[in-house]
């Protein structure tokens, strides 16, 4: 790698980064006994299982809420569905549809031997498989025909709650110049553990995630980029109770990014933290297959901590996020890793801090497609200053070189952007990033001087943490508040329930066809 | 010719001088641009009643729609002497102060219950009100020797919040809300209301609601006994809560 | 609720749903900041036909002036379709196009004579349509083949350009401005017209004014044949001063 | 000095500013042989002549108006006074009412001895100088009572046109974090051979500069100033055809800034170059004497040629305007030397090109109060765009440590500022020059990198231009177009017929008094 900048000390960084290890592996021990009600109905959806029973009840919800209660979801979904397509010669969408019906619980008294289960299973197998790759393929191809956009990208939200009004507006801000494409998900979805069917239209701060609305999404961004010569990425959230599932819902219909954070769920969503780091796993196995960069969400912990006191507790779970994407197989340059402009905007030398932060993050992480997060905390009413904090913000994005620039909206105190805020948003970052295109390469910041002693001081804070944190596990530092001063019980939160140790008959073949492939 | 005094009974905008009204305004509309854009822009202008519509800066946000950077001069006037705006009734008093009220005049005690409520997720603001370590050196109110503050956290249903008061006998319950998109949090606020009418407990607890889009006025509108918006401090409620308390015993 | 569908008669602001009526504003008021001046804000923005007032941000200038960004739902439509916006009738032609043009239905060289009049001193946009090297990578009439041009400069006397103008013989005179706070460009504009009828020049010769605040609509007002505003470039006087010269003389 | 951050060729340097006073002794050889009717008025305002006539004509205009028409202007209106006091034992200001009146035209068969003359003038030149230093001391006194603010100050213009809504306005920027205020001049005010009197009300695109609006605003200042612990500093224009009058006028009313360029009024309001020149010698030896920081316009070349191609201009003014103010007296610490963020933000790295221009102006004046002017020309009707162009010019200003900041407006394009207009430009240069405070000691800039050699190409170039203009004089480098692409003939051009050759009797005794005094 290139000098540092910042002088920063790389022996201390591979230590940094051995004790997330640590962290990460012991984690792993955890995670590879146990299965979840989302991993399984992710299991569901790769075999082609889709639609609803006449509630609208999703149909893998069906199958493994059904397995849950017969208390037999340890043997997993797989095994299941193996017997059921060996006894009666149905395919899995049929044996879910009749099960549905209530025709039939497909529950055998005899098992039929593996290697006949895998070979019924296995032309499913290879479907789900090729289906997932053909749509990388389509990517690859679109990314080699239209080419691909410098760094940072221009990522922007939608968020009008409507599919049809989001591609309007989509497609208004490909046109504008945006890369990325997130839709934003509706309130309260993360702790729904089904994931809805079919177009939405109503949505409150945001849009549902279903796969129908991928593929809206998808088809409308196609035409943008056609239109406009680029690639278009589409990007949404794994994040939730139905991590792998929405995982494997991108994967089918090309998304291009997903949000998916290892502990996000934990902090933010009062998810239990067996059941997200269980599906973090699998899920996130399923986003490295398909291409799919994720997105961290370090950002989070300064919304409500102080960006300057708690930089280094970013730091410090980008260091576990990366060990544990690695564990998943999901390559450095698919790490989105996350952190975030949200300095108080009344603090003097406000932008050197934040200069040094993004610079030491760039530096420490430097293949992954860092995601950087604008400022929201300090938003207020006033779109005209706060178009200036999001100036800045880029301007720290083009200096340090980030991945992914989530741009800031004038009115992100007010709204949820408007086609116009969008536009003004796009047009601020476009400017800032042509006017300061080669800053990073003219400038250099003092020895000694505030910038780097700011980064080294962060540094060595993250090292303490993840050695407490190594030390004590973590399970145990979510229980003590270690990160965004939020404290978790280890059996506390949302869908522990849906977690089952697995039987000695479980398989789960996806792991080694997914685990570090493409 | 511009009246250049100012008179409080038909107060107008203030660019640069007296009543010249001027106002500053964007939006876009969904039509492409050109001149019949512009003129569509004005004429809208002109229903708002400013004159001299004045349309700086148009761009085409994607074909279709057009987005207008816009001036005039408002016409309309407000009586500024007129206006009466409802305000909570309370000397706001500091930790200490309210401590001390509370001993006096209560003698025991105080228990709130405070939540964000519905699917909201935004904790910071009620955390500001409640957490011991509060907001913008005003300490919260688990730190207040006379309150016991329960805070139930994020996205708590309004059932579970009052079955949670009720438990605990509290003498007032606080919620927040932030997320106001397609109007959530008025109808999420009205249930609440509901509820505790049909619980019988709207007149035994104080009723709190607070968030950057709640004002007072909307509060007591809602059913609420008070309201507060931004830049609120544990110290406003506290006051608020501990005088009403003491209103109430002595009619 | 909201009718989603673009009905072109009936068109309102758009946020991020069609027909939602968005509309960003700012404006300041001579009151100090507080909670009536939040409420006298809101009633004007009522007065504008803007439901659901929302004032997102206050803050005071200086005491006695609050300062207001807002946001509100504007319920006025307007009926694009019945737009009707006056342009100048004239096909534009490139630099080559017009010398050719000229050279054939006219068969002498335009005389054209252009300033920056009254007090104003601003000459770029002038220059920018006459002078040799152009604006923008169009060339300015100076370079035309076809087209004898005199750029007076700035601060020019209304007098002076009339006596100039018919000294030289010109078809035509171009007038730029720029300054229009308190509406001095309307003054001198209507001037000039008034002196160019006395001089018996109105017809004889083709008016023409421009300036980022000047719109065709308002130069017919004023008694100009044509008027231009931003990104105006030499093509466009040249090609409109030529076909009207035609026009005329074959009338 | 501290090493330059630029690898500025100071050698170089030092020759382009020995060709620049070769420039500038050879205007003074003309200039010393001169004097005009503004000149001659500014005297009479010394000697205390203020007032009008009945029909509104200023008293000055009177007496000097007179003289000229009888051909004796050229031994100046000292001579005539000291004769007519002499003779007559009336004060100035009686002897100019008396002739407004038509009463008598004083002008006497014999002329008093020199001496005697002198001696009666003595007293009224006393008092003047008094006057002038005391102002001066009370500005002293005041800054050291209230303190100086850090640079570089926020300086805003109000412009209603009306003195009183003038001073409103004022008051509100004072108390927002304003450190300096210039109230703009009506359009026009500057090609009006007399200045006006009394209060006014009515401008247009600003406000007259009138002794008693000067007055006015003065007090308001101080007013504001007390109540905000601060002082606040008033600045008013002297270019045009009145040069030395107006800044004697802000000299008794204690400005403390005036705009004052050589070549302003020549290129960019079309007044006779040996008008311009002879006028501000004496108008700067007033603002040295009176404490006066002068601001010029070199600015205004890049409101019409190119900021990139033409920025050498820029240099190669301040060049010259340094050194006709240092023959004028003038000492470094008032030269508010001029330049402008006018670069297209189009341009790609438009910020490094502006960044090594206003480096490198500031290490070649290292003593200057740079004045920094903002971006106009590129400003258009978005003004939330143009509220980021102001932000970046901000930061161009903290960071390489500009005198005078010309706080932008986001409304440029459009209208003369409102009150919340000044507000939003204010909190944008508080909030960027706190966000970067440090940042000019923090970075340097790459060897042989795009910056540095922007700055060595602009100093040739500038240089190169400085030579030509010596060789030929700067007379012709102004028939020639040399500046701002505009061309302007020696006897062409307003207020010609006002220079007159100085007879030998001719006597100004504030030059001595005043030339590097203070
Ligand atoms: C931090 C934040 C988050 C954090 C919340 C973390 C947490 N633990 O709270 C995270 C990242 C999780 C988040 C998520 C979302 N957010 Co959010 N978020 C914000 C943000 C940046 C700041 C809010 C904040 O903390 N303010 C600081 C506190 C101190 O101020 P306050 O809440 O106003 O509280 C004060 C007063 O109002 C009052 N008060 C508040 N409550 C109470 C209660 C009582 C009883 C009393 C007396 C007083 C009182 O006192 C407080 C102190 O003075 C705002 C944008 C902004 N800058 O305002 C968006 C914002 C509120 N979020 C928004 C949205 C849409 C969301 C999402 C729905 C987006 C999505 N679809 O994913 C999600 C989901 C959340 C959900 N289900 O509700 C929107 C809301 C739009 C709207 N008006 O409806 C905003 C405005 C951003 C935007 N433009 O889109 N968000
Ligand atoms: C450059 C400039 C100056 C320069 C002018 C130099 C020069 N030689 O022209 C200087 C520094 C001297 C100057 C001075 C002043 N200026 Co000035 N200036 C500007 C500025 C920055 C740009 C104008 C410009 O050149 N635009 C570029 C040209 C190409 O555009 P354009 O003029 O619109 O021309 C195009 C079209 O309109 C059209 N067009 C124009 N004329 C014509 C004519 C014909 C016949 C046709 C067909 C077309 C046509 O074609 C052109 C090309 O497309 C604007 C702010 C801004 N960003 O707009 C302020 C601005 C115009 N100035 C303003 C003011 C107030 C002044 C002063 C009065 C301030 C003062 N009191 O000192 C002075 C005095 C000038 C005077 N007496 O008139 C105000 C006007 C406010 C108002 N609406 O009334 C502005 C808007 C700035 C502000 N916010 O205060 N200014
Ligand atoms: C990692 C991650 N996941 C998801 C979300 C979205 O929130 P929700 O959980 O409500 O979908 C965020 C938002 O900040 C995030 O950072
Ligand atoms: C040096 C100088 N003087 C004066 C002015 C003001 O213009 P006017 O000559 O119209 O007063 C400017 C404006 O830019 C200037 O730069």
């Amino acid at each position: 790698m290139k000098e540092s900048k910042l002088g920063l000390d790389f022996v201390k960084v591979e230590k940094a980064r051995n004790k997330a290890k640590g962290i990460a592996d012991q984690v792993q021990d955890f995670v590879e006994d146990y299965t979840t009600v989302a991993v399984e109905r992710t299991l569901c959806r790769l075999m082609g299982i889709d639609g609803t029973d006449r509630d609208g009840v999703p149909l893998p919800n069906v199958v493994v809420d059904h397995l849950k209660e017969k208390g037999i979801l340890g043997d997993g979904v797989l095994h299941f569905l193996g017997n059921a397509l060996y006894n009666t010669g149905k395919s899995p969408v049929q044996v879910a549809q009749e099960m549905a019906a209530g025709k039939s619980d497909f529950i055998f008294k005899e098992t039929a031997p593996a290697a006949k289960m895998q070979e019924v299973l296995q032309p499913f197998v290879d479907t789900s498989v090729a289906r997932i790759r053909e749509k990388r393929q389509v990517r690859e191809s679109r990314l080699e025909r239209l080419g691909e956009s410098p760094k940072p990208y221009v990522y922007v939200i939608v968020a009008t709650g409507n599919i049809y009004e989001d591609a309007v507006q989509a497609t208004a801000a490909a046109r504008q110049g945006a890369d990325v494409i997130a839709v934003i998900r509706t309130t309260g979805q993360s702790l729904l553990d089904y994931v809805p069917y079919g177009a939405t239209t109503e949505g409150f701060g945001g849009t549902y995630a279903t796969q129908e609305n991928f593929r809206i999404m998808r088809q409308a961004l196609d035409k943008a980029g056609d239109d406009v010569g680029r690639y278009i990425r589409l990007c949404n959230y794994c994040s939730g109770l139905c991590m792998p599932e929405i995982a494997v819902m991108g994967a089918f219909e090309g998304l291009d990014m997903m949000l998916n954070d290892a502990l996000y769920g934990i902090l933010f969503r009062d998810i239990n933290m067996q059941r997200t780091l269980v599906d973090q796993y699998f899920s996130r196995m399923i986003n490295g297959f398909a291409g799919v960069i994720i997105n961290t969400g370090e950002d989070n912990y300064l919304t409500t901590a102080d960006a300057v006191e708690e930089a280094h507790t970013v730091l410090a779970s980008d260091f576990i996020n990366e060990q544990l994407a690695k564990i998943a197989g999901l390559p450095e340059e698919q790490m989105g890793l996350g952190h975030a402009f949200e300095i108080d905007p009344e603090l003097e030398n406000s932008f050197l801090y934040e200069l040094a932060q993004a610079q030491m993050i760039r530096e420490i992480f430097p293949k992954a497609p860092l995601k950087y997060m604008p400022p929201t905390k300090f938003m207020t009413g006033n779109i005209f200053k706060g178009h200036i904090q999001d100036a800045l913000f880029n301007l720290a994005g083009i200096w340090t070189g980030q991945g992914i620039q989530l741009l800031g909206m004038p009115t992100e105190a007010i709204h949820t952007p408007f086609m116009s805020d969008r536009f003004l948003a796009i047009e601020n970052a476009r400017y800032i990033f042509s006017a300061f295109k080669d800053i990073g390469q003219e400038v250099s910041f003092a020895k000694d001087g505030f910038i780097r002693n700011r980064a080294t001081e962060v540094l060595g804070n993250a090292y303490t943490l993840l050695e407490k944190v190594e030390k004590e596990g973590l399970f145990t530092a979510l229980e003590k508040g270690y990160f965004a001063n939020v404290r978790r019980p280890r059996t506390g939160g949302k869908g522990l329930e849906g977690v089952t140790r697995k039987s000695p008959v479980y398989r789960n073949p996806y792991i080694e066809l997914f685990k570090g492939n493409r | 010719m511009l009246d250049k005094t100012l008179n409080l009974t038909e107060v107008k905008p203030y660019g640069d001088t007296m009543n010249d009204g001027k106002v500053q305004l964007s939006f876009t509309l969904p039509v492409p641009i050109g001149p019949e854009a512009i003129e569509a822009a004005k004429q809208l202008l002109r229903t708002m009643g400013l004159d001299n519509p004045l349309v700086v800066y148009t761009v085409e946000l994607t074909p279709g729609f057009t987005f207008f950077n816009c001036y005039g001069n408002l016409q309309h006037t407000v009586n500024y002497l007129s206006i009466q705006v409802p305000k909570v009734d309370a000397v706001v008093m500091d930790m200490a102060e309210a401590d001390a009220y509370i001993k006096e005049h209560i003698g025991r005690k105080l228990v709130m219950v405070g939540a964000s409520t519905g699917t909201d997720a935004h904790t910071v603001g009620i955390d500001a009100i409640m957490n011991m370590k509060g907001y913008a050196g005003h300490f919260g109110l688990e730190r207040y020797g006379m309150i016991e503050a329960y805070n139930l956290g994020s996205q708590v249903a309004n059932e579970e919040l009052i079955a949670k008061a009720i438990e605990l006998r509290a003498d007032a319950i606080l919620i927040s809300q932030t997320v106001t998109q397609k109007d959530v949090h008025i109808e999420n606020l009205t249930r609440f209301i509901e509820m505790a009418e049909a619980e019988g407990i709207r007149d035994r607890m104080v009723l709190v609601c607070g968030g950057p889009r709640i004002s007072h006025e909307l509060a007591k509108e809602l059913g609420f006994d008070a309201g507060f918006g931004v830049n609120t401090y544990a110290t406003d409620v506290s006051s608020y809560v501990a005088q009403e308390i003491v209103r109430r015993s002595t009619k």
